[in-house]
C-alpha cells in the first residue's frame, strides 16, 4: 500500500486523468495506463477512486475495477501480479445464482500435476480481451478456490463473445473438462470465499466512484441541454417544474458523491463494517443510477432517446454499475442481515 | 359498471378463439421468442385480422371497419395482446384511416383505405418536427401552394415504421397569418417521391426504427390533402378524442406482469430457491398489480362514460408510467442477465449468450425503448400541464 | 339484498347525505341513519359506498363501517339485526396479533348454560358508543366464533376508552372471567374464520369509499389554499412545480376512486378474486392517503400544521383508514400469496 | 476524511461519559418513556451542561462558550442525541446567543449572555409572520423610532416555546426606503410587555408548544436592538452559516433506527415471527440506513470543509426527507398501534390505553409533527429554488 496522497496530490491525479481522457475518447487500456504512468494507483482504493470517477465523467471503455480487483486478489495470494497494463478479468457469475458466490457450480477437480475445470461462467466483463483470466471454481472439499488462467489456454474453453449494454466487451465462458497446469491454483485451496468477498467490496468501492462522474456529467448535460432546447417559446430550463426534478438529480448525484466516499474509505474496515458501508453505498448508488438515467432522458425528451447523444451511453453504463456485482436488493439484504 | 356484459363475455370468447385457431402462429412464436417481427410478419398478421373483418378497429363500418363499441375495442385490444399477437401498427390503421374516414375526398376512401385494410400499403406520420416536439403548435414543415400542387419543405422527426413505408401524413403549415394553431393542413405524400430523404434514427435500445425525414421541394398535388386547408389541428383533436385510450395497452401490461412471475419461477434467488418466492421481488410485483387493477377500472369507467381531457390526460400518464414501472420491475428481476446487448432479428439469437437467460436482454431493451412512452405522444409534464388548467378551472 | 340503484337514484342517495352532512357537522348516527331514513342501506354496499364518500367528505364522526359490518355478520349469521340506528362493532384486534385473524387468542370457555370470555382487544372503535359488540374469540376445536355482548353486561369488562387521531371514540377492552349467555354465540361455533375474511373485506370496500371522499376534499382544500395563499409576490398556485405537484395529488385520487369501484364490486366474487381486488384497492387507497395527506400539508406551509384547519383532521382520518383492518404490506403479501 | 482522529476519538469518549454520569438521570429517563418534558427538566439538563462547560455549544469561549470545532460539535450533538438528552430548546442558546456574541453591545453580552447560560431566561424567536412564512422578505412587523424607543406592531407566528419564553427576538422593519431585505432591524423584548398577548396554536399531533404573538404598539428601548439598524438580514445570514446544520441531528436518526429495530423484537408479525423478521420491514429499514449513512458522510465532509449555500440546501433537504422516512417507518412499523392519540404530559400516560405498545402513539405523535421540519427553516421548495440558482450559475 502507499501513503495516502495530499489533497494537491489528488487534485493533480485528476486533471492529469481527466486532461489524457479529454484528448481520447475512445482510450486503449496499455496507453492509458503507460502513458499516465498510473499503474501502482491501481491498488490503492482511494487513487482508483479518482480516477474511476474520471472515466465515469469520460464515458470511456476502460477495465480499470476488473484489471485492479484481479490485481488485488493475485497480491493477497502472493501470486505474481501481471504489469498493470495488461488486462486481467474475475469470472464469477454463473446461470445458476444470483449474486451470491455460494451458488458458484463450476467445479476444479485434481487431475494428475493439474486441474480439470468444468462449468459455466455468464457475462465475463472484458473476457475476450483479457490477458489473463481468475476463475472462481469449487474444489475438493467443496470450497471455493482461485485459479489463473492464460488467454491462450484455449483447449475445452468455449468463449461466446457480445458486448454489453454499456459497450463493453464481454463473453459468457464454457469450461468443458478444461485443462489447467498445477500452479494454476492460486491463493489458498478452499480459501477463496472471503477474498472474494473483499474483492467485491474493492471492485464496488471503484464502481461507485465511477457512478459518481457519471451521474454528475448526467446532471450537467441535461441542464446544458434544457437550458438551450426551447418549447412554448422559452428554455425548458425556465419551467420551474423541471428545475425542481434537476435538483431532485442534483440531491441524488452529492448523495452517490458521499456514497463512494464511504465504501472507499471503508475498504480497510473490518469485514461485518465493510460490508455494511459498501452496501449502503451502492444502495444509493443504484437508486441514484436508476433516477437520474431516468430523469435525464425525459428532461432530454425523444433526443434522450438516440444513440447520437451521449446520455443514452452514460444511463446504459449506470444502469451496468447498478447490477454488475449485485443489486440493490441484494444489498439491502446484507446491510439487514437477511 | 366494471364487469362485462353476457353479449361482451361472448364477443371475448370469440376473439380468443380466433386468436387461438385463425392467428399466424408463426407471429405469436416469434413474439413469444423475443424475436423482431419483419414486415412480412405484420403484413400476415393484418391479412388474418382483415380476413375476419377486425383490422379496421377504429373505423366506421360503411368503410370496412369493425364498428365496435369502445368495450368491444377495448376486449379486442386485451385479447390480441394475451394472446402475444402484433399489435396493430398504427400509423395507417389507427390514426390516419379514421381521419381519412371521416375527412377525407370520396377518391382518398377509395384508393387509400382498401390499400391499408388489404396491407397494400403502409404509413408513416409526420408530426414532430427537430424544433416541435410536445409543442405542436411551433410547426414549421411548410406547404406552398403552386398551382395545383404543393410544395413540401421541412424536416419531420420520430417518425416510427418510415422504413416500412409507402406513404406519410404531415402536418404542415400552408399559412402564416392565422394563431399558431391554426393555418396548418394535414398533407399526404408517398416516401418514394424525389427531394424525400429518410435518414434512420438509432435508439438507446439498438433499434432504428424511428427516422428523421427531410423534404426539400417535394411536389404533390393539393388532392393530397386531407380535409380543408388549415383544419389539420381540429383534424388532430378529433383523432385525439377517439384514439386518446389506445395507448392503455391493459391487456399486454396484465400480460407482461404475469410472465414476470414465470419468469421467476426459473431464477435462481438468494440461498436455494427461486425469485417468485423472493419477497422484495414479490411485494414489488404486488404493488404494480395493484396499481394496473386500478388503471384497468380507471380504463374501463372511461370507456363507459365522457372522457374529459383531464382524464385523458391523468389515464396517459398512469398508462405509461406503469409500463416503465413494469419493465423496470423486469430488469430488476432479470438481474445481472440484462447486461448482454444482443441483436434481436434472428431466430437463434439468444445462442449469443448462452449462459444468460434470454428473458434479460428483452427485458432490458425492452426497459430503454419504454422509455419513450412518457415522452411522445405529449410528454408527462405536457399533460401535467393540461390537468393542472382543468383543475385550476374546477376550483374558480 | 336490494335490486341496485339506477344512476339517478345513486346521485339522489349521494345528494340527500351531502345535504344533510352539510347542515349538521357534528351528526349523530341515530339521527344520521333515522332522518335520512337510510337504514336499509347500510347492508347494500353500493349504497354504503356512496353515503361512505359523503361522510369522508365531509369528514364527520359517523360508524357506517363499524355497523354496516356488525349487521352484515349478524345477518349472515341469522341473528337478530338491531335497528340500523343503534351502534354496533366489532372487536378483533389484539395485542398479540398484527393483522391476521388466525392470531387472536381471546378464549371463550362453555360453563353451563354459557360462555366465559378471557382476553384482551386492542382499539376497539366505537366501543364506548356501542349498544352491541361483536367479539371474535377462540372456542374449543380451537376455531374461531363470533360473540354479542350488550353492552349493559360490564361485570368482568375493564374498558379504557380514548380518542384516535381522527378524533373517534375508542376504547381497548380486556375480558377476565366475562359471563355471557349462552345465545351469545352467533353463527356456526368455530366457524367463523370465513366470515370475518368477508366481513373485512366489505368493511374496506366502505373505508375506500370514505378514502376517495376524504382524499378528493384534501386536494379541493389544497387547491383553494394555495390559490390564495400568496408568497413571492404572486399565488403560490402559480408556480408550476407545485401544479405538477397537486395534478400528482390528482392522479392519486382519480385511481383512489377506481380502486374504491374495484372493491365494492368485487364483493360479491368469489373469496379468491375478492381478495385480490380488495387488497389491490387498499394498496392504492393506502398510497394515496400517504401521499395527499403529505402533500396537502407540505402545500399548506404551516397552515397545514395546525389543528384549527380541517386539512389535518382530514389527514388523521385518512392515517386511521390506512390501517384499519391491515396495512398496505398485509395487502401486498395477500395479493402475492405470500 | 470520514474518519475522526483520536483527539476527535478521545473527546467522543469525554462526552459519553459525561452524559452516563453527570447528566440528570430523570430527563434521559423521561425522554425514553416518550413523556414531554417540562420547562424544569430542560433547566436541571440546561445547568447539567453548564456545569461541564458545554451549554454554549456555537458561542466563543470568551463569552462562556465551548469554542469547539465543527466536528466537536457534531460529535456532542450526536452523543446528547444517543443518550436521549434533552435536545438543546435552540432559540437562546443557538439561534440568538452567538449573534449577541458577535453583534451585540457590551452590555447586551453582559446581561443576557450569562443570563441564558445560568437558565434565568429563555427566548424565543420571532422571525415568522402569517403573511411571511418561506417569504421572509416581505416581513410586515414592524418597529417605529420614537425618541429613544421603538414601538412595535405586528403578528409573529410559529414562535415555538413562547410558552416558556422571558424574551423573544424579533426581525422588525424599521424602514420601508430600501430593497424588500434591507430596512429590517432585529430587535429583543421582554415577553412580559404591556401589549403582547400569546395566543398558543394547537397543533395536528396534540401539541401546543408553538404561538402566535401579537404587538400592539410595545415600546421598547432602542438599546434592545442588536447591532445596527437594517442590518438584520446580514445577521441572520450570518447565523444561517454558522448554524446551517445544526439541524442535522445525525445522532437522533441513528437513535430512532436502532430503536425501531428493538421495537420490532417486540411487535408480531405476519405468523408466528416477530417485526424485526419481516423482509418488507427489514429492506424499508435498511434502505433509510444506507441514506443515512450517506447524509451522515455528507454532513462529514461538509464539516471538513466549506460549506455553499447549494450544500446547506440540499442537507436540509436530505436531513429533514430522511427524518420524516423514519417517522414514516415507525408509523408503518406500529399497525394500528399507532391509532390512539394519547396526552403524553403524565408519567403513566401509556396506561390509557393497555392493550396498546406505548410506541404507537409516541410514532405516531413524532410522524406528525415531523412534518414540520420540510416546512420551517425555508421550506424544501425555497431550498430547491436556492439550489436550482446555484446549478443554473455553475451550467452558465
Amino acid at each position: 500500500m502507499t501513503a495516502p496522497l495530499s489533497d494537491a496530490e489528488q487534485v493533480m491525479l485528476r486533471d492529469a486523468v481527466r486532461t489524457y481522457l479529454a484528448k481520447d475518447d475512445a482510450p486503449r487500456w496499455f496507453d492509458f495506463i503507460d502513458r499516465l504512468g498510473i499503474g501502482r494507483a491501481l491498488l490503492d482504493a482511494q487513487q482508483g477512486a479518482i480516477i474511476a470517477e474520471e472515466i465515469g465523467r469520460a464515458r470511456v471503455h476502460l477495465p480499470l475495477a476488473e484489471v485492479a480487483t484481479a490485481a488485488w486478489l493475485l497480491d493477497r495470494c502472493n501470486a505474481p501480479v501481471p504489469p498493470a497494463t495488461a488486462i486481467a478479468t474475475l469470472a464469477w457469475a454463473e446461470p445458476g445464482l444470483r449474486y451470491d458466490f455460494a451458488g458458484i457450480e463450476t467445479r476444479a477437480r485434481r487431475n494428475g500435476d493439474g486441474w480439470r475445470l468444468e462449468g459455466t461462467k455468464a457475462v465475463v466483463d472484458w473476457a475476450t480481451e483479457a490477458d489473463a483470466l481468475l476463475v472462481a471454481a469449487r474444489t475438493g472439499g467443496d470450497g471455493l478456490s482461485l485459479f489463473r488462467i492464460d488467454s491462450a489456454r484455449t483447449d475445452g474453453l468455449r468463449l461466446s463473445p457480445y458486448r454489453t449494454i454499456d459497450g463493453h466487451p464481454a463473453a459468457d465462458l464454457i469450461f468443458e473438462d478444461h485443462a489447467l497446469p498445477d500452479d494454476a491454483l492460486i491463493g489458498p485451496e478452499c480459501g477463496a470465499l472471503d477474498l472474494l468477498e473483499e474483492a467485491r467490496d474493492r471492485a464496488l468501492a471503484l464502481l461507485a466512484a465511477e457512478a459518481v462522474g457519471l451521474l454528475d456529467s448526467l446532471l450537467e448535460q441535461t441542464i446544458a441541454y434544457t437550458g438551450q432546447r426551447r418549447q412554448f417559446g422559452q428554455p425548458i430550463a425556465g419551467f420551474q417544474a423541471l428545475q425542481h426534478r434537476m435538483v431532485d438529480m442534483y440531491l441524488e448525484c452529492e448523495l452517490a458523491r458521499s456514497s463512494a466516499w464511504l465504501a472507499v474509505e471503508a475498504l480497510d474496515e473490518r469485514p461485518a463494517a465493510r460490508a455494511r458501508a459498501v452496501s449502503s453505498a451502492m444502495v444509493n448508488i443504484a437508486r441514484a443510477c436508476r433516477l437520474v438515467g431516468q430523469e435525464a432522458i425525459q428532461l432530454h425528451g425523444g433526443m434522450g432517446m438516440t444513440d447520437e447523444l451521449p446520455i443514452g451511453h452514460y444511463v446504459k453504463r449506470a444502469m451496468a454499475i447498478e447490477v454488475s456485482w449485485a443489486d440493490s436488493d441484494w444489498h439491502l439484504a446484507r446491510i439487514a442481515g437477511l | 359498471m366494471l364487469k362485462l356484459t353476457p353479449e361482451e363475455v361472448a364477443f371475448q370468447e370469440e376473439v380468443r378463439a380466433f386468436f387461438a385457431r385463425d392467428y399466424p402462429a408463426h407471429v405469436i412464436a416469434k413474439n413469444k421468442a423475443g424475436q423482431r417481427l419483419t414486415k412480412q410478419d405484420h403484413i400476415d398478421a393484418q391479412r388474418a385480422l382483415n380476413a375476419r373483418g377486425w383490422l379496421g378497429v377504429g373505423w366506421p363500418r360503411d368503410v370496412g371497419g369493425t364498428g365496435w363499441t369502445p368495450i368491444e375495442r377495448y376486449i379486442f385490444d386485451e385479447e390480441l395482446e394475451f394472446a402475444h399477437a402484433a399489435g396493430i401498427i398504427p400509423m395507417a390503421v389507427i390514426y390516419i384511416g379514421p381521419i381519412i374516414a371521416a375527412f377525407g375526398s370520396e377518391q382518398q376512401k377509395t384508393e387509400w383505405l382498401p390499400a391499408i385494410l388489404e396491407s397494400r400499403s403502409f404509413w408513416a406520420q409526420g408530426y414532430s418536427e427537430p424544433e416541435a416536439g410536445s409543442d405542436l403548435a411551433s410547426l414549421r414543415f411548410s406547404a406552398v401552394r403552386d398551382g395545383d400542387d404543393y410544395i413540401l419543405n421541412g424536416t419531420k422527426i420520430w417518425t416510427s415504421g418510415a422504413h416500412w413505408a409507402d406513404w406519410i401524413f404531415c402536418l404542415a403549415r400552408t399559412s402564416r397569418e392565422e394563431r399558431k394553431q391554426q393555418g396548418i393542413s394535414l398533407i399526404c405524400a408517398p416516401l418514394g417521391l424525389p427531394g424525400i430523404r429518410v435518414h434512420p434514427i438509432r435508439l438507446i435500445d439498438g433499434s432504428d426504427e424511428l427516422a428523421r425525414i427531410e423534404f426539400d421541394n417535394v411536389r404533390v398535388p393539393i388532392t393530397n390533402r386531407i380535409g380543408d386547408e388549415g383544419q389539420a389541428w381540429h383534424y388532430a383533436n378529433v383523432l385525439l378524442k377517439t384514439e386518446r385510450l389506445s395507448y392503455a395497452h391493459i391487456g399486454s401490461k396484465k400480460r407482461d406482469l404475469a410472465a414476470l412471475l414465470d419468469q421467476a419461477a426459473k431464477l435462481p434467488a438468494r440461498g436455494s430457491g427461486t425469485m417468485d418466492r423472493d419477497p422484495a421481488f414479490r411485494f414489488a410485483h404486488a404493488r404494480i398489480e395493484a396499481r394496473l387493477a386500478a388503471i384497468e377500472a380507471s380504463i374501463l369507467r372511461a370507456l363507459r362514460g365522457e372522457i374529459s381531457m383531464a382524464t385523458a390526460a391523468a389515464l396517459k400518464i398512469a398508462c405509461t408510467e406503469c409500463a416503465q414501472a413494469i419493465t423496470g420491475l423486469a430488469i430488476d428481476l432479470a438481474g445481472r442477465s440484462r447486461l448482454p446487448m444482443l441483436d434481436r432479428s434472428v431466430a437463434d439469437w439468444a445462442d449469443a449468450a448462452p449462459a444468460v437467460a434470454p428473458f434479460g436482454p428483452v427485458a432490458l431493451q425492452s426497459y430503454l425503448f419504454e422509455r419513450a412512452q412518457t415522452i411522445y405522444g405529449g410528454s408527462t409534464e405536457v399533460q401535467k400541464n393540461i390537468i393542472w388548467r382543468a383543475l385550476a378551472g374546477m376550483a374558480r
